[in-house]
């Protein structure tokens, strides 16, 4: 029953899509893009994994799709590498929205409903989570797992760090909800605890919760490269950061290569800048009070 | 010697407000004439979204975006025969010469009206410096005598508004208002946040200063029991339009527009448990106001002819006006 | 349940309600030793107080969604702070709730009609669509709502009056004994607020009602009220009779409450502004030891700093002050 | 002298800063402990095959199987184990850096951390001063079409990280305008030279520019215009300018005033993300802060520096919050005066 009521909420939200600003859009629109990009990885030619395949450095021309962005100096397809690199950067941080978003969720929500020792316990657990910086943690942890890295367990390293601020804003929020008139209208009006925190509390944290997922993608995107930059994310696999780490190492900007520099950077931004727009634009919809300043 | 101090002119103004693509007009005052005089208490009166916090904005020359002036003027009488539209000015010019110097303004909801960031006697200085154009250490000075003569503490001028309570905040705000001695201060709702113990002792204040410094003020409240504790002369709002003006004692007495009557005798009053009767409907969008006149559709007393026609504010009996066609008849 | 016709509606025994603030642990007693006591059905209590005076905290309390840190909160003889599953329901049928803005009240992203069809559902038992409807209609029809202008609604498309009065209908539904209203006319225009109070006075007449009315504003409680409380910065200073109490107070806070009301009506205005020497509200109020209201009173000494005053039983009413000890 | 309730605050927070710092590190030593890996040999070995034999000397070995040992908490009972991973951190006595031998880790971290600190005070002040100025003047300018370019311009700059709007400014200016040398620097012997002076000029300027950048026009300026947009909408605001005063005096005293108490907070919060941020900015442009450092430890793996520069940032992240949190009761007469 909880369910088919959420399910209803984000049905009734998404439809709702129509009224959305201009902001969150373009931020669909470019994501959409990036996306379909990202889709062409499936037709990777299988020669895609050796390397030196292709003349190393070679300029952009329109001689085949494989050249079509050039190749880098151990001679790989940018092309090909830029989609796959899509493809895998958005795994992570799906993967890391999903995990981290989730349990701040929930922790959020037992620690706001439940209150007394649960609340504590889990509230100090996140204090100390929050108190740590959480790159060094990070690069210790990746540091650690190198032998046995990959695409999910890099989206769990990320989420260590990501998740206690979800918990927090969540608890937050349902704490002041918990109070609300509303909420004890709707209690008198026989409603069970389920089903008031699903039909009352639970639309409210939606939109925040949306956001927070799109936003917590972004912090995973960008986690990964700096990940990279320090050689810590997968090297033999294509992602967004390890592009840029062989770039770092080829010095391919002083070589001026700027048809293996650019893609990857420009695509980074784009993607940062979409996920962004369609977040601000989610919490401008659902926030009037931000609409009216635009 | 004139003793006519302002006089609204066929004063009207709203809000320009863009919804779904479409622009409308809330047509929050409408065709508004009222004669204010030296060393009195005015009171306008009206339920909430009547126009009558629009309505002192207009006369104040506080006009900003989405509020417009449509027509009309307010005149400040300077002398005999000289008067000065405020509304004809620029906005920069009623900031220099008028506010402050001719007319004062005591806002609502003063838990939040002063800067939480600077001192009591920081926000008197900004008023000396820019409109007396009193510097630092001369101003300090007049501040403490001026609080002093006010019986307030001196110790406030240097605490942070936080630290004083409601009522406190709200003298405050009075002195601050009055410290110009301006001919006209403005209230807008001066108590409405305060229990009632502290309100009887800031309207008992503020009825105090008006007659020692014999200026105009004029209060805008919903709640009809202070303008009886306090306005000398009352006009009765309803929908952006004045319904009837006259002094306190003819309103609660003897009030003639229905609207005041129905509105008086819902009143629940100590001491009398007989039974009240509100009005029924609710008061119109002002987007689109209904034709004749605007309290028709809630009037029992209501013929053709209020339906069709919007009546005038016309003097009934002295000193009495009242906009109702069924009166002018008489 | 058992207990239903001897037992006493509503008891409040020595309830006290402490808030704790921030970093320094700073306390705030909202609610000191509160006693209250609604004999039976079919009446009208009013708990006036100021900002800051904890009526909302006491409404709350009663409500069950605080837990007092001492004393008892007791409908029809059960505790309800401690009740079981079953009996919570019993409770949430037969005490319903009213707040100060319908707005707040209702989930805007919700239709008005799914609080009526939820509460007949789970409350009554009904599980025919049409026969849900039926009884619904019934029950607007009688405080003058019809189903059809309400069914299709979002809360916004009311005004703040149509409202309440569904809020009022919801209520009614469960055919309860007892209403909290805490402020439940604030927030409306004079002209319409009188029309809500007097459809609190027509349901205790017609179904036998009780209501707690808690409200800062005395005209209406005295229009209304069978007994009032006066609460004072957290302990209630004089209850009794409404028409006792407001006509005589006898406590001084209530004096000067009753003296600092304005009314509308000119005559009364020179003794209104007759001034009034009167310290500010203090902070220490919160946390004096003796009679709350000491510092304010021009009577007090130091035993009322010192010691709280007991309660007093006068007449028919009950008082907390020095003043009427030895009578 | 400060009030009692300061005092008070004061060694309230203190004890925070010290149940943070020994919480932060509890947990990584929990989540050392139940890593999935052996590895204490995994590091050994991996560092003798970056430094070759040189480590071969046996009685080296055993005392960074020691070391590792402690790190790990495979060494003892689990009271013991915990004690000395809590000694270790909180020293920060990770035996000798391998990439540096024979300097200590400590060493090493202390010839490099003036240089991060250097940065990030000064990058983090200058974007923090400049992006909450703009922001506050721009939003009484509402709608005009400067306010409208610079918000795009946020917009665009604001999710980028640091590090990857450093790659953008590499490229301008490495190749495009060839300004700065992106060579490791090399400092003068002579510290009171202008020649060292300009050197750590031109080895500063682009890491900040790139942090000051988005963190001034990012950053900074969306939340102070956010802010600024609220106070105009509150009633004090309103009264100020009911009361007709200068406009430039509502922007300093009603504005600026209330908006920067807030966003020292925000700092504060913030802090530790950009620490994290220019760390990698570093990198890039091979500046000799802990960042390169760290990217150097990384690779030749090199766990003591590792484990070293991470129990350095915890401490030093949890204790420049600390710092700002203390001072901000000074400024905020709110609650100097309660």
């Amino acid at each position: 029953m909880g369910v088919r009521l959420v399910v209803q909420g984000l049905f009734k939200n998404i439809i709702k899509t129509r009224k959305m600003g201009l902001k969150f859009k373009a931020g669909a629109t470019i994501f959409f893009v990036i996306m379909i990009f990202g889709l062409l990885s499936f037709l990777t030619p299988h020669y895609h994994s050796y390397w030196y395949h292709f003349p190393q450095a070679h300029p952009p021309s329109l001689q085949s799709v494989d050249f079509i962005f050039g190749t880098t100096s151990n001679g790989r397809s940018v092309f090909w590498s830029l989609t796959n690199a899509i493809v895998n950067s958005l795994i992570i941080a799906v993967v890391t929205s999903m995990l981290a978003c989730h349990i701040g969720l929930i922790i959020g929500i037992l620690s706001g409903i439940k209150g007394g020792v649960i609340d504590k316990i889990m509230m100090f657990l996140t204090d100390s989570f929050i108190a740590i910086p959480g790159l060094p943690l990070t690069i210790m942890l990746a540091m650690i797992l190198k032998p046995i890295i990959n695409l999910f367990l890099l989206g769990v390293i990320i989420s260590i760090i990501s998740w206690p601020w979800s918990a927090r804003m969540i608890r937050a929020i349902t704490l002041s909800l918990r109070e609300k008139d509303f909420v004890i209208f709707a209690k008198f009006s026989g409603m069970s605890t389920w089903k008031i925190i699903f039909s009352e509390i639970f639309p409210h944290i939606l939109g925040f919760h949306a956001t927070n997922i799109i936003n917590t993608m972004l912090g995973a995107i960008g986690a990964e490269v700096g990940l990279a930059f320090l050689g810590l994310s997968i090297i033999e696999m294509d992602t967004l950061g390890t592009m840029i780490y062989w770039i770092q190492r080829y010095g391919a900007i002083l070589q001026n290569m700027w048809w293996w520099v650019v893609p990857p950077i420009a695509t980074l931004i784009l993607l940062f800048l979409s996920l962004y727009l369609v977040s601000t634009g989610i919490q401008e919809f659902l926030n009037p009070r931000l609409r009216r300043v635009k | 010697m004139n003793d006519e101090v302002l006089r609204i002119k066929n004063l009207s103004g709203g809000y320009l407000v863009k919804r779904d693509n479409t622009l409308d007009y809330i047509d929050a005052v409408n065709d508004v004439n009222i004669i204010i005089k030296r060393d009195e208490v005015f009171g306008i009166a009206g339920e909430s979204g009547c126009g009558k916090s629009t309505l002192l904005k207009l006369l104040y020359g506080y006009v900003k975006s989405p509020l417009i002036i449509k027509k009309g003027e307010v005149l400040l009488s300077e002398s005999t025969n000289y008067y000065l539209n405020i509304l004809s000015l620029k906005n920069e010019e009623v900031k220099k010469k008028i506010w402050w110097k001719y007319i004062s303004w005591i806002p609502q909801n003063s838990m939040n009206v002063l800067n939480p960031t600077i001192r009591i006697k920081d926000h008197f200085l900004e008023i000396l410096r820019m409109h007396m154009k009193i510097e630092r250490d001369e101003a300090h000075k007049l501040i403490v005598e001026y609080l002093g003569l006010l019986g307030l503490s001196k110790d406030i001028v240097n605490a942070f508004p936080h630290q004083l309570s409601g009522g406190m905040r709200q003298r405050i705000i009075i002195a601050l208002a009055l410290i110009t001695r301006p001919k006209i201060v403005l209230a807008d709702e001066p108590t409405t946040a305060l229990d009632v113990v502290v309100q009887r002792g800031i309207l008992q204040w503020l009825g105090y200063k008006q007659r020692e410094l014999k200026n105009t003020m004029i209060i805008v409240s919903h709640d009809l029991s202070i303008h009886a504790m306090l306005s000398k002369r009352i006009g009765i709002m309803y929908a952006g339009k004045i319904v009837e003006i006259s002094r306190s004692e003819n309103i609660f007495e003897k009030p003639l527009h229905p609207y005041t009557q129905l509105l008086l005798s819902s009143l629940p009053r100590l001491g009398d448990k007989s039974l009240r009767i509100g009005i029924t409907g609710s008061p119109p969008d002002l987007i689109r106001p209904p034709l004749g006149c605007r309290f028709h559709p809630r009037c029992p007393y209501c013929i053709e002819r209020c339906i069709i026609e919007e009546p005038d504010l016309t003097e009934a009996e002295k000193d009495h006006f009242i906009a109702c066609s069924r009166i002018e008849k008489r | 349940m058992d207990n239903k016709n001897t037992a006493q509606l509503l008891v409040l025994k020595n309830i006290n309600k402490v808030f704790r603030y921030g970093f320094f642990g700073f306390e705030f007693k909202a609610l000191d030793k509160v006693n209250l006591t609604i004999e039976h059905e079919g009446i009208i209590y009013t708990i006036a107080g100021e900002s800051g005076s904890g009526k909302t905290t006491l409404a709350r309390i009663i409500l069950g969604v605080h837990k007092p840190d001492e004393g008892l909160v007791e409908y029809k003889g059960k505790n309800i702070h401690s009740l079981k599953s079953s009996e919570a329901r019993w409770f949430r049928r037969e005490v319903q709730a009213i707040f100060q803005d319908p707005y707040a009240t209702f989930n805007p992203m919700k239709k008005v009609y799914s609080y009526l069809y939820e509460t007949v559902r789970s409350f009554l038992g009904f599980h025919d669509e049409s026969e849900i409807n039926e009884y619904i209609n019934s029950r607007l029809l009688s405080i003058g709502l019809k189903l059809d202008d309400v069914k299709e609604k979002y809360p916004h498309e009311f005004s703040g009056g149509e409202l309440q009065r569904i809020a009022i209908a919801k209520s009614l539904l469960t055919m309860p004994k007892l209403i909290i209203a805490d402020e439940p006319v604030s927030m409306l225009d004079a002209s319409f607020r009188i029309n809500i109070l007097n459809l609190f006075k027509d349901l205790k007449r017609r179904y036998n009602i009780s209501f707690l009315y808690i409200t800062h504003d005395l005209a209406t409680a005295y229009y209304i009220s069978d007994f009032i409380a006066i609460l004072y910065r957290g302990t209630i200073v004089e209850r009794g009779p409404t028409e006792d109490i407001l006509r005589n107070p006898l406590h001084p806070y209530t004096q000067i409450l009753l003296d600092s009301l304005p009314e509308p009506d000119p005559k009364k205005r020179d003794k209104y502004m007759k001034p009034l020497k009167l310290s500010e509200i203090e902070e220490k109020e919160f946390t004096v030891q003796g009679c709350k209201f000491s510092f304010r009173c021009s009577y007090s000494n130091e035993k009322c700093l010192q010691t709280r005053p007991p309660e007093i039983l006068i007449n028919n009413r009950v008082i907390s002050c020095w003043l009427y000890h030895y009578k | 002298m400060l009030p009692k309730h300061l005092i008070k605050y004061f060694l309230f927070r203190i004890l925070i800063l010290l149940a943070t710092i020994f919480t932060a590190f509890t947990i990584t030593f929990v989540i050392l402990k139940i890593m999935p890996i052996d590895i204490v040999n995994n590091i050994i070995a991996r560092s003798m095959a970056v430094t070759g034999a040189a480590l071969g000397d046996p009685e080296a070995v055993r005392r960074m199987y020691e070391i590792y040992y402690e790190i790990f908490g495979l060494k003892g009972t689990f009271i013991e184990q915990y004690v000395s991973f809590l000694n270790r951190f909180l020293t920060m006595d990770f035996g000798i850096s391998i990439l540096a031998r024979p300097a200590t880790v400590q060493e090493v971290i202390s010839y490099r951390l003036p240089w991060t600190v250097a940065l990030l005070v000064f990058s983090t002040i200058l974007s923090w001063v400049i992006g909450n100025i703009i922001g506050a003047v721009v939003s009484l300018f509402e709608g005009s079409k400067l306010s409208n370019i610079l918000q795009s311009l946020a917009i665009i700059l604001y999710p980028i990280p640091y590090y990857v709007f450093a790659l953008v400014l590499i490229y301008i200016f490495g190749y495009i305008i060839p300004l700065f040398s992106l060579t490791p620097i090399r400092l003068p012997s002579n510290i009171f030279s202008l020649e060292f002076i300009i050197t750590v000029f031109r080895a500063m300027t682009l890491p900040a520019l790139s942090i000051i950048v988005i963190g001034a026009l990012g950053w900074w300026f969306l939340s102070s215009r956010a802010m600024a947009l609220n106070i105009i909408s509150e009633d004090f605001y309103l009264y100020g300018e009911i009361r007709g005063l200068p406009k430039l005096h509502l922007l300093k005293k009603y504005l600026l005033k209330n908006i920067l108490l807030p966003q020292i907070t925000a700092l504060s919060i913030n802090l530790g993300t950009i620490f994290g941020g220019a760390l990698l900015t570093e990198i890039l442009f091979n500046y000799p802060g802990l960042g390169t450092l760290l990217y150097q430890a990384v690779n030749a793996g090199d766990y003591p520096l590792v484990l070293g520069i991470v129990s350095m940032s915890i401490i030093g992240v949890a204790v420049a919050t600390c710092i700002m949190d203390l001072l901000y009761p000074l400024i905020d007469p709110r609650i100097r005066y309660r």
